[in-house]
């Protein structure tokens, strides 16, 4: 550490402390093992209206199409290797539990932070089955969604270089 | 050396100073606007950053030495800039901590404060242009360099009591993406700051206005901008960005995830594409920098690649910052390549594009892409990039 | 930690973003601002210069480290800022030289190019008021510090071939004072830069735009700006500035002349008037410099100067450049006085004014002043400078 | 030197050959020795006229009352030690060749450079004389200029110092 502490006093006392319920206003991120996660559910079908009345200008009818990020994987597309085709949340999400999270905090992205828990849950659903991970009639809440196993975990792995001469 | 002329009404004037010197804007015959509350650039001077839609990158070949004035830093976020002001702003530290606690601005700026000049740079750094007609801002403008002062990460760890399992944190900002990225809270003890001031003053709205988290060396967007809230945890949080974003396939089919660091890298500003090089002397410049510690070497090459040259580096050589590095060179007239390859104090030297790829695999995404630049230089003067491969 | 509540329309909305956070102007609900051509200061930062009639003081009160913004660079000039076309100028050199030359400034950006980090000065930077209320801004505010970059005037001499018997040179800029100094050649030989750029970019109208000589650690009317002449010499020419400015009433009825260095000094920028200080810990900071070398340390004394402490030099200490200190103290409420005071490597130590004016005599005129700063602190918080004797 | 120049070739050929034309436009400094001075003459009776129209407004109908920097020192005050009273060309001029240097190069400061050689010599004779160091009816020209004995030369000493603890 660059700071030579060894005369500070144990505590400057500046900051106060933060109450509950400011943290729990604050406190909005999701993580893999479900903590975090708020009551409420959603399904693939509610999440498909949705989709269509706030997302699909974006991410296209069948979020394929655009103009904004690809998030659908065709069914055409299931059978080649991943590096070959775009990225989507079937071929390049690694957990579930991001994508209630980034879709409660940024979208839409014309109007982040508008949704409902239960809005966030179906659309959330509706994405996991277009990408072939869920059934049509699964309900996703926060006891389902960190048990989904993602396509893609099985990728990710932690970058472990240090430096030196070798290139990686 | 004054030449003295009669004129027509017989009176000796002051030829030392001839006809054209007397014309309005001879700055010599008039005083000029009085001293002023703020500067601002000469009217002859116009740089510019070059803005997408998500980004915006400094001019590197604009500049002539390693810091980057505010004004031209590079940009990228997510969801904007957004405006936040001052008096209502607040940096919340919780989870794993012996204290929750709730930070105002004017409270960070009491901790005692550190300051260091280092580079930021976007891990999507990396652009081609198949007609070779590419600037360095164009190639590599997501870097820059500034000044840095704030409170160290690690005195506010102190202060809240960071608790012994506590092995993640995530830092969240207050933009419209709400960004968020889990670090490892060893970053935090060693060398993150909590910024607050960027070149001297406050830190600029597009840099993270009023505060932000600075990690040295680091991929820019885990140095998160509008920073509101830490929360120590056990485990990193697998956020959009560093799972969805800022990951690269490698071989074997994997995908790199927490790849940190900058790899070092180097390229040369002058001369680059557009300029119309003359024959004769010519020092080439150009800035080298990497994550992982100090620039040790830069070596230059002016006939694409055959034989090297150790160029000359601007002291003080620092930590984790854009080192400018000069190399005469006398250019005959006859085509070749130029190229410049940066070594740092871990022993790591720039690859070549093909040397990155055959390293990771053909199809390695746009993150962390640090290759040797190359610039041909025609005999008519002409510079042009080298597509890579 | 998310609240859930059901509303009239039997929906679950997201309490955990409260009603607060729906606002308008709440950052994260809505996208800001795309990435743009140039960056601006956040609408709540309005740092400025304190103009008067033939200066302008950089603010270093509202500093946080060592860079000044080329926007707030101090100003002194004897005619106003004058406006050159960076296409039509040239900069000559003759006199006692083998060639007589003129060069462009595409010329001068030809040749080997030099960066260094330095600070400048007016030799007239010292103000007080006799009830104390002044910013560190009017005591001290004629000092800056800036990335210069440019050619080494060595570089010039050896191109034009300087004649050994060319002892001074002057140096003429094309400002409606048509400014001149004589210089000895060794500083021309030894450190002197020709620099046409300043924090990376091409240096602001007020620092001399487009070029300006450059002398490191030497009073700032001798690094002439706006520069259009060089004459070698075997004599100083005994300008306006050099006679009737820019020296000093000295002991023994003798005037000082050629009073080149700038002595070491150092100031506290905070706290310091206007600031109401709030009992507890507080971090003593400030800029200590020396025109003689590097600062070897800065002591801090919080009891009127009766114990002095070393305060922390912030890294890298570079020769003749403002140097940042910060120096921990716990105030417990009591009236007292705070001071700094610099040690160069020479082994200089800053004087107290009564120090300096038993040295020189009572009539010690404008210039050369580095008195040690006194700021007294009330038992209410008020912080006020005390007058030097 | 800061520059390694070990490797550099013996010029750098950038730059031109400066004309004599082009020197003798931009060479008007005057030397002590009265290197530089150009032909032509003044005499204090011009001067005055001269300094009346274009002076006075800004250093005062004699010199003393300003707005502007006083330039002539009272006859009362040269009794004084110069230490005791306001800088002047009196007082604390060392060089005469310096007062048309500056005159010709910055003076009138609303109009600067556009006094003739004549009328500089003339308001150099005028100043001169009106800090009572030449007499009235003197002629100043390139050869009489640079023989003038300024009353302040005797004072002026070159700095010597060179850091070090004492405080001077
Ligand atoms: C106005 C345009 C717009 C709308 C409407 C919109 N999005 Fe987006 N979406 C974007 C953009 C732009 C991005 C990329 C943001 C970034 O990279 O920072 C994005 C990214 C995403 C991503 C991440 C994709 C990836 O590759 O990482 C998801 C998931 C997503 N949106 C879901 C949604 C959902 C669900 C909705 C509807 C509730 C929605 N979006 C509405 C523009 C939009
Ligand atoms: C519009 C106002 C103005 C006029 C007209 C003017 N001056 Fe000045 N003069 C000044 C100012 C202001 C200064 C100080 C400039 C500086 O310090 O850089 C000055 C300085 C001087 C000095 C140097 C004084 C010193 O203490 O070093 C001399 C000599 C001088 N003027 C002579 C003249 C003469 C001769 C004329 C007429 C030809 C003239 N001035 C007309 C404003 C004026
Ligand atoms: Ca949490
Ligand atoms: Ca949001
Ligand atoms: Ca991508
Ligand atoms: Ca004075
Ligand atoms: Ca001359
Ligand atoms: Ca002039
Ligand atoms: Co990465
Ligand atoms: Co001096």
């Amino acid at each position: 550490t660059i700071a030579d502490t060894t005369h500070w006093p144990p505590t400057f006392g500046f900051g106060k402390l933060a109450t509950t319920q400011e943290l729990a206003t604050l406190d909005i991120d999701i993580r893999p093992d479900g903590q975090g996660l708020p009551a409420g559910s959603g399904t693939v079908t509610a999440g498909k209206a949705i989709y269509a009345s706030k997302c699909a200008a974006c991410h296209g009818k069948t979020g394929v199409e655009g103009p904004n990020n690809r998030l659908v994987e065709t069914a055409a597309e299931r059978t080649e290797n991943y590096k070959t085709k775009e990225k989507t949340i079937g071929n390049y999400w690694p957990y579930a539990t991001t994508l209630f999270d980034y879709i409660r905090r940024a979208m839409p992205f014309n109007a982040p932070g508008s949704l409902t828990n239960d809005e966030v849950y179906a659309l959330t659903a509706f994405l996991l089955h277009a990408n072939n991970i869920i059934a049509p009639d699964a309900k996703i809440n926060a006891q389902t969604l960190p048990q989904i196993i993602m396509p893609a975990r099985q990728y990710f792995v932690t970058d472990d270089r240090k430096g030196g001469p070798e290139v990686r | 050396a004054v030449v003295l002329v009669q004129t027509a009404i017989g009176k000796t004037v002051q030829a030392a100073i001839p006809e054209g010197a007397f014309i309005h804007d001879d700055p010599t015959k008039k005083p000029g606007p009085l001293p002023s509350l703020l500067g601002s650039r000469s009217q002859f001077e116009k740089p510019v950053r070059l803005p997408s839609d998500t980004s915006s990158r400094t001019p590197l070949q604009d500049l002539y030495s390693t810091l980057t004035p505010a004004d031209l830093h590079y940009e990228r976020h997510h969801a904007g800039v957004p405006t936040i002001n001052p008096e209502a702003y607040e940096l919340y530290i919780h989870g794993l901590v012996e204290k929750s606690m709730k930070f105002t601005l004017a409270d960070l700026k009491r901790f005692p404060a550190f300051s260091r000049i280092c580079f930021l740079e976007c891990s999507g750094n990396y652009r081609s242009k198949a007609d070779g007609k590419i600037t360095p801002q164009g190639i590599a403008g997501l870097t820059s360099q500034s000044e840095w002062t704030g409170v160290m990460l690690s005195t506010l760890f102190r202060e809240v009591g960071v608790k012994p399992k506590a092995t993640w944190f995530l830092a969240e900002g207050s933009d419209a993406a709400v960004m968020t990225r889990s670090i490892p809270v060893a970053k935090g003890w060693h060398d993150a700051m909590i910024a607050y001031a960027q070149n001297g003053e406050a830190i600029r709205p597009e840099q993270g206005y009023p505060a932000r988290l600075f990690l040295p060396g680091w991929e820019g967007n885990t140095s998160v901008k509008w920073l509101r809230r830490l929360e120590l945890s056990d485990a990193p949080f697998m956020t959009r960005e560093e799972t969805s974003k800022y990951t690269e396939p490698i071989k074997d089919g994997k995908i790199r995830q927490f790849s940190f660091d900058m790899d070092a890298r180097s390229i040369i500003t002058f001369p680059a594409y557009p300029v119309q090089l003359e024959k004769g002397w010519i020092e080439i410049r150009g800035i080298a920098w990497s994550g992982r510690g100090k620039i040790s070497k830069v070596e230059v090459s002016t006939d694409a690649g055959k034989t090297w040259q150790v160029a000359r580096l601007q002291e003080p050589v620092l930590d984790k910052a854009h080192t400018y590095f000069r190399h005469l060179w006398q250019w005959n007239g006859n085509e070749t390549e130029i190229m410049s390859r940066a070594l740092d104090e871990t022993g790591y030297r720039q690859p070549t594009m093909s040397q990155l790829l055959a390293a990771r695999g053909e199809s390695t995404g746009g993150y962390h892409l640090n290759p040797i630049t190359t610039w041909l230089v025609k005999q008519d003067g002409q510079v042009l990039n080298k597509p890579d491969r």
